[in-house]
């Protein structure tokens, strides 16, 4: 059977599939988080060499990844909606934005605190934390133009451009990063790869898992709001039960 | 192994429960955001088709 | 021949107009007209490609202007509200930038020429942010003379000139009209050029 | 009335902005100025010992001619915007690139190549020996047109905005960091003896590769920000 | 329709820079955000030891502080230029010092006061200590006013002039020296096991001259820019 | 009362016009007039203070206004070509912060109460940005039904403007003077307030 994309890809269709879409993400991911948390806390041993503190690994690889992940993802959708002229993947891209930026902030900040015990830092200058940063930046650029530009069709484009020329950059960035860092024989310290015990697998597959969900979950009800915003002199938006029910409210 | 010692985390107590506390927060946080986002969104459509509603 | 068929417009969420259609032919002339914030500009920054209309279809000899791109523009020249022109530069320099922009080069000569005509004798050396505010209109509307654009878009090309220059401007538009090119425009001053009968479009 | 070539109009656009920052001289004069003042401030902020000003003299350099060439993007395109020129630039029957690209050029020969001639003199106050010293001359040569074609990206992105001095760094910063490291990375490997031929060969290719894309890309920035 | 004091004015106009600020919230957080990236551009530029890191830390912290408020200061004045809206200030039937000094309160809340509140974190970045953090925290509260107020007589004269936001560098930036000193010197002292105090008490004197005579001396400066 | 006795202005080194004198009385209304250049906005701005003359001497009520300082701005009203509105601000924000700069409170209701006379009706709270040219000088005007200034110095209020607001001003103008006040004004449209004989001033 052919499925019409085209129909989800307007926003009247897509603002009530969201809707629907939410729970199934939400609920998933606040259960995968405890079972993860569970067995990361209660299940895992000790590690050896790093004691309880490295528990934290169970957050941090997660927010690390979805971070760069959500990045793309980002530049993939502001991309469709530039040529493609498309306003959902506009918003969509829109919607990413905030969650990515703050999975890489979450990523600094777990990163900082298993720092502070393990190397004796907060920080240091390592490769992989400071591309770290640097997407950090991107993110809060992208969110920061988009931002000021008060018509949305222009800032949904101007912002699009900037996500792909970002996109086209970060490879170069990670890479020039990485060759930085090892010119120089200061850092002394490396991430220790340790083999895993099978229970801080599961651990990290799980919160990793209901990292995921809880993306898409934020990212559909954010555009949610985004939608009700810009279609907000449309018939279908006025349209509503929860436009329309809140006339009690207001007499 | 007894809740305080859990929670001491032998000594890590700060780092460990610091980084989840903080990642939780931030997550309820934007959540809340979200939340006041489109509540927002609402209250203005009703503003703005009760204006309507006069002005016709 | 410029054709508009069905055009429809809007910024932010007020739509200004639609299905607006109309047509014009070498030689003729035409006003838009309406109160302020009725969307004379945004009209004519639509045909000029800055603004994407939310319908209809712009024609240039009977193909899109969208598809024509250059081609156009060669044969369209557009005076807004803002003059284009360079403070720090002179009116000689001005003039001879903005045909350079336009793809043509212009001698000093042809330069002076066409601003001496435009009223500024004496003037051509000063830096262009010393002139009063009609003064640059002027250097501004000096383009008109030395262009050999068909289509002449200008919005409320008489702002700041005095009435000298108001009855220049009617000549060198009747001139224009009389070798065959065309003329839209807006203006909230009279303006009427003689021996032609100026077409009326009012957005309301 | 005769038409003009590709070239011509690219001749015309650079003459023009060189002719404009001319009649004021100050312009071109405080970029060179801020980069100077920028590199002479860290031995007051630091601290006079020389080994370790040695050491930073290259990273130091790179980031203060970052950092002015950052400075002096917003006016890129801002005045022109301003006052409609850049209006009538979209309506020239050519293409756009072309026009932008001849911006670039502009900018960086008000930028990027006098920060290029100035540098040794700097580095000399920071005691750089001279291979480092015509490393860095060479480095900042190629680095510095990558600069100006990014940032003229971000400088058409955030045209009209309020603020947009500050925005525009903030988007180009990041973007720019490989030219940053490369840069520096060149002139440390020439002191610490090793050859900078890999450091410069990717600075090449950068720009290069910055000089098919840039100039379309900030077109459509332009088309973009002018709706 | 009843007249208004001079505080209620004073009022006034910082309200009404807030508020035109937070119209464009994005405004505020790029001149933190420019901070945060100049801090973080240096150790690229210098390498990854944390050794050498950590002693530049006050100098670059001060140094980048310097370069952000040195930014936006060419927004304090130059909106109100263009527009008009300063030549009615100029006409307002009260002392133009009280308007200027309004404009400076909000320029320092919006540039100076994050500033400082976002150091600490930064600090970190390069291993500073905790006193010296401190320390850092309380010599930006004190100077970052002084950048403002004699920012804003820099502002002031290059008003309208192209090219001014380099400009207004170059004027501002050795006026400013002996506060980047000074402030970099009381975190040093604090580090090295001295006491900041002789250097915090000249970075509050400065502050409280800089107070009694710049607004005067700023709106002076206005009306010179205004002929 | 206003009297301007032997003024002389120079811009570069260009004498615009020496020997000026006039007084102007409650209840009156003069015309600046003159070519584009001639120094019509420099002889107003030389009455705000902007500009100082070379010869020549203003008085306000008999005391030269250099030294009455804030207490002749108190009185004086002046709109020159810039608006001086801020494009962040809506309509209604505007008109409350010029009002507070000028050193006086004004309640929404007033403000609101003007924008709609100046036919600004749900304008209000759109950012002035995205207004059209006329509608922010309607903004930039609505300043004239707020104050409670004295003498009024107009150049060029009409700019922009449609039939409709023209019209508008000339009423505003007639009450402002029928209560007494003073306007100098400036203008390459005709400006005729009913009743009331326009004085006549030129340069050349
Ligand atoms: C602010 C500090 C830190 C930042 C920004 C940071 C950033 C990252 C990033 C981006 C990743 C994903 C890399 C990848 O998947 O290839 C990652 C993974 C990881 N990080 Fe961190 N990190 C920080 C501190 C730490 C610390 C202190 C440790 C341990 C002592 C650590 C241990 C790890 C481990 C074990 C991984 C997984 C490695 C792998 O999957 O290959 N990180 N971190
Ligand atoms: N620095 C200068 N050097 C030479 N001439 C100057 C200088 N500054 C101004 N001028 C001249 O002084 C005159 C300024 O006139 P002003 O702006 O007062 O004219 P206006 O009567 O208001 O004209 P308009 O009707 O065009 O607004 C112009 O002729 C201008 O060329
Ligand atoms: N983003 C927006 N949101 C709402 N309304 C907008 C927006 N942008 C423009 N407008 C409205 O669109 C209209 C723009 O009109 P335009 O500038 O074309 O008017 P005009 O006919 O040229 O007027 P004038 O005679 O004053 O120059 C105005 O009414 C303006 O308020
Ligand atoms: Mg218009
Ligand atoms: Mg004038």
């Amino acid at each position: 059977m052919a499925i019409n994309w085209f129909k989800y890809s307007a926003p009247t269709t897509f603002y009530g599939l969201a809707g629907k879409l939410i729970p199934y993400f939400a609920w998933p991911a606040a259960i995968l988080f405890a079972i993860g948390i569970y067995i990361g806390f209660f299940v895992a041993p000790t590690d050896a060499t790093q004691s309880e503190a490295y528990r934290i690994i169970f957050l941090h690889v997660p927010a690390s990844i979805l971070s760069m992940f959500i990045y793309l993802i980002m530049a993939g959708y502001a991309a469709l909606g530039l040529i493609f002229n498309t306003r959902l993947s506009s918003m969509m891209a829109q919607a990413l934005a905030p969650t990515g930026a703050l999975f890489a902030f979450v990523s600094l900040w777990s990163g900082a605190l298993w720092g502070k015990p393990m190397w004796g830092a907060w920080w240091v200058w390592d490769a992989r934390l400071t591309s770290e940063l640097i997407l950090l930046f991107l993110y809060l650029g992208y969110i920061a133009l988009h931002a000021s530009i008060e018509d949305t069709r222009r800032a949904d484009k101007a912002s699009a451009l900037l996500a792909i020329v970002g996109s086209v950059n970060v490879p170069i960035i990670y890479f020039s990063v990485k060759w930085w860092n090892t010119l120089h024989q200061g850092a002394t310290i490396k991430m220790s790869g340790t083999s895993m015990h099978i229970a801080m697998q599961q651990a990290m597959f799980a919160v990793m898992a209901a990292c995921w969900l809880y993306a898409i979950a934020v990212a559909l009800a954010r555009v949610r709001g985004i939608i009700l915003e810009r279609e907000a002199n449309t018939q279908w938006v006025n349209d509503l039960p929860e436009v329309k029910q809140m006339n009690g409210e207001h007499s | 192994m007894n809740w305080a010692e859990f929670f001491a985390m032998k000594g890590y107590a700060f780092y460990v429960w610091g980084s989840y506390g903080v990642a939780l927060l931030v997550f309820a946080i934007e959540i809340m955001l979200i939340r006041n986002r489109r509540k927002q969104a609402l209250r203005n459509l009703r503003l703005m088709r009760d204006e309507m509603g006069e002005s016709v | 021949m410029l054709e508009v068929g069905n055009l429809a417009c809007s910024r932010g969420d007020h739509r200004l107009f639609s299905g607006l259609s109309f047509s014009l032919h070498p030689g003729q002339i035409m006003q838009v007209q309406g109160a302020n914030g009725s969307g004379k500009t945004s009209l004519l920054r639509t045909l000029c490609g800055f603004l994407s209309p939310d319908e209809g279809e712009i024609l240039w000899h009977g193909k899109p202007v969208h598809d024509l791109g250059e081609d156009y523009y060669a044969e369209l020249l557009y005076l807004g509200h803002l003059n284009a022109i360079k403070d720090e530069l002179n009116a000689l320099e001005n003039l001879q930038m903005s045909a350079g922009l336009a793809g043509y080069a212009l001698t000093e000569q042809q330069a002076v020429a066409a601003l001496r005509r435009m009223g500024l004798q004496r003037r051509e050396h000063l830096p262009v942010k010393v002139l009063s505010q009609g003064q640059r209109r002027r250097v501004a509307l000096a383009r008109l003379l030395t262009t050999d654009a068909h289509l002449w878009i200008l919005d409320e090309p008489l702002t700041a000139l005095d009435v000298g220059a108001v009855g220049l401007m009617q000549e060198l538009i009747g001139e224009h009209l009389s070798k065959g090119g065309m003329t839209i425009f807006t203006t909230h001053q009279p303006l009427q050029v003689a021996g032609v009968e100026t077409r009326q479009l009012s957005l309301s | 009335m005769k038409k003009m070539s590709l070239f011509g109009l690219l001749g015309l656009v650079v003459r023009r902005d060189l002719l404009l920052a001319m009649r004021r001289r100050a312009d071109v004069l405080t970029t060179l100025i801020f980069f100077v003042m920028v590199v002479s401030l860290f031995p007051l902020g630091v601290g006079p010992e020389m080994d370790m000003l040695r050491k930073m003299a290259p990273g130091v350099v790179w980031v203060a001619a970052l950092l002015a060439s950052m400075l002096s993007l917003p006016r890129m395109f801002s005045a022109d915007y301003a006052d409609g020129t850049l209006e009538q630039m979209m309506l020239a029957p050519q293409s756009l690139s072309v026009l932008v690209l001849g911006k670039i050029v502009a900018h960086w020969m008000l930028s990027g190549l006098p920060l290029a001639l100035i540098a040794p003199v700097l580095g000399l106050q920071f005691d750089m020996s001279a291979p480092a010293l015509g490393t860095l001359v060479l480095a900042l040569l190629l680095g510095t047109p990558v600069l100006s074609m990014i940032g003229a990206i971000g400088a058409a992105l955030t045209l009209g905005l309020r603020g947009g001095g500050v925005l525009v760094s903030l988007l180009v910063l990041p973007l720019c960091i490989p030219v940053l490291i490369f840069g520096a990375g060149a002139v440390e490997a020439v002191t610490s003896g090793m050859s900078a031929a890999s450091n410069l060969s990717f600075l090449g290719a950068f720009m290069l590769f910055a000089l098919v894309f840039t100039p379309f890309v900030a077109s459509q920035a332009l088309r973009i920000s002018m709706e």
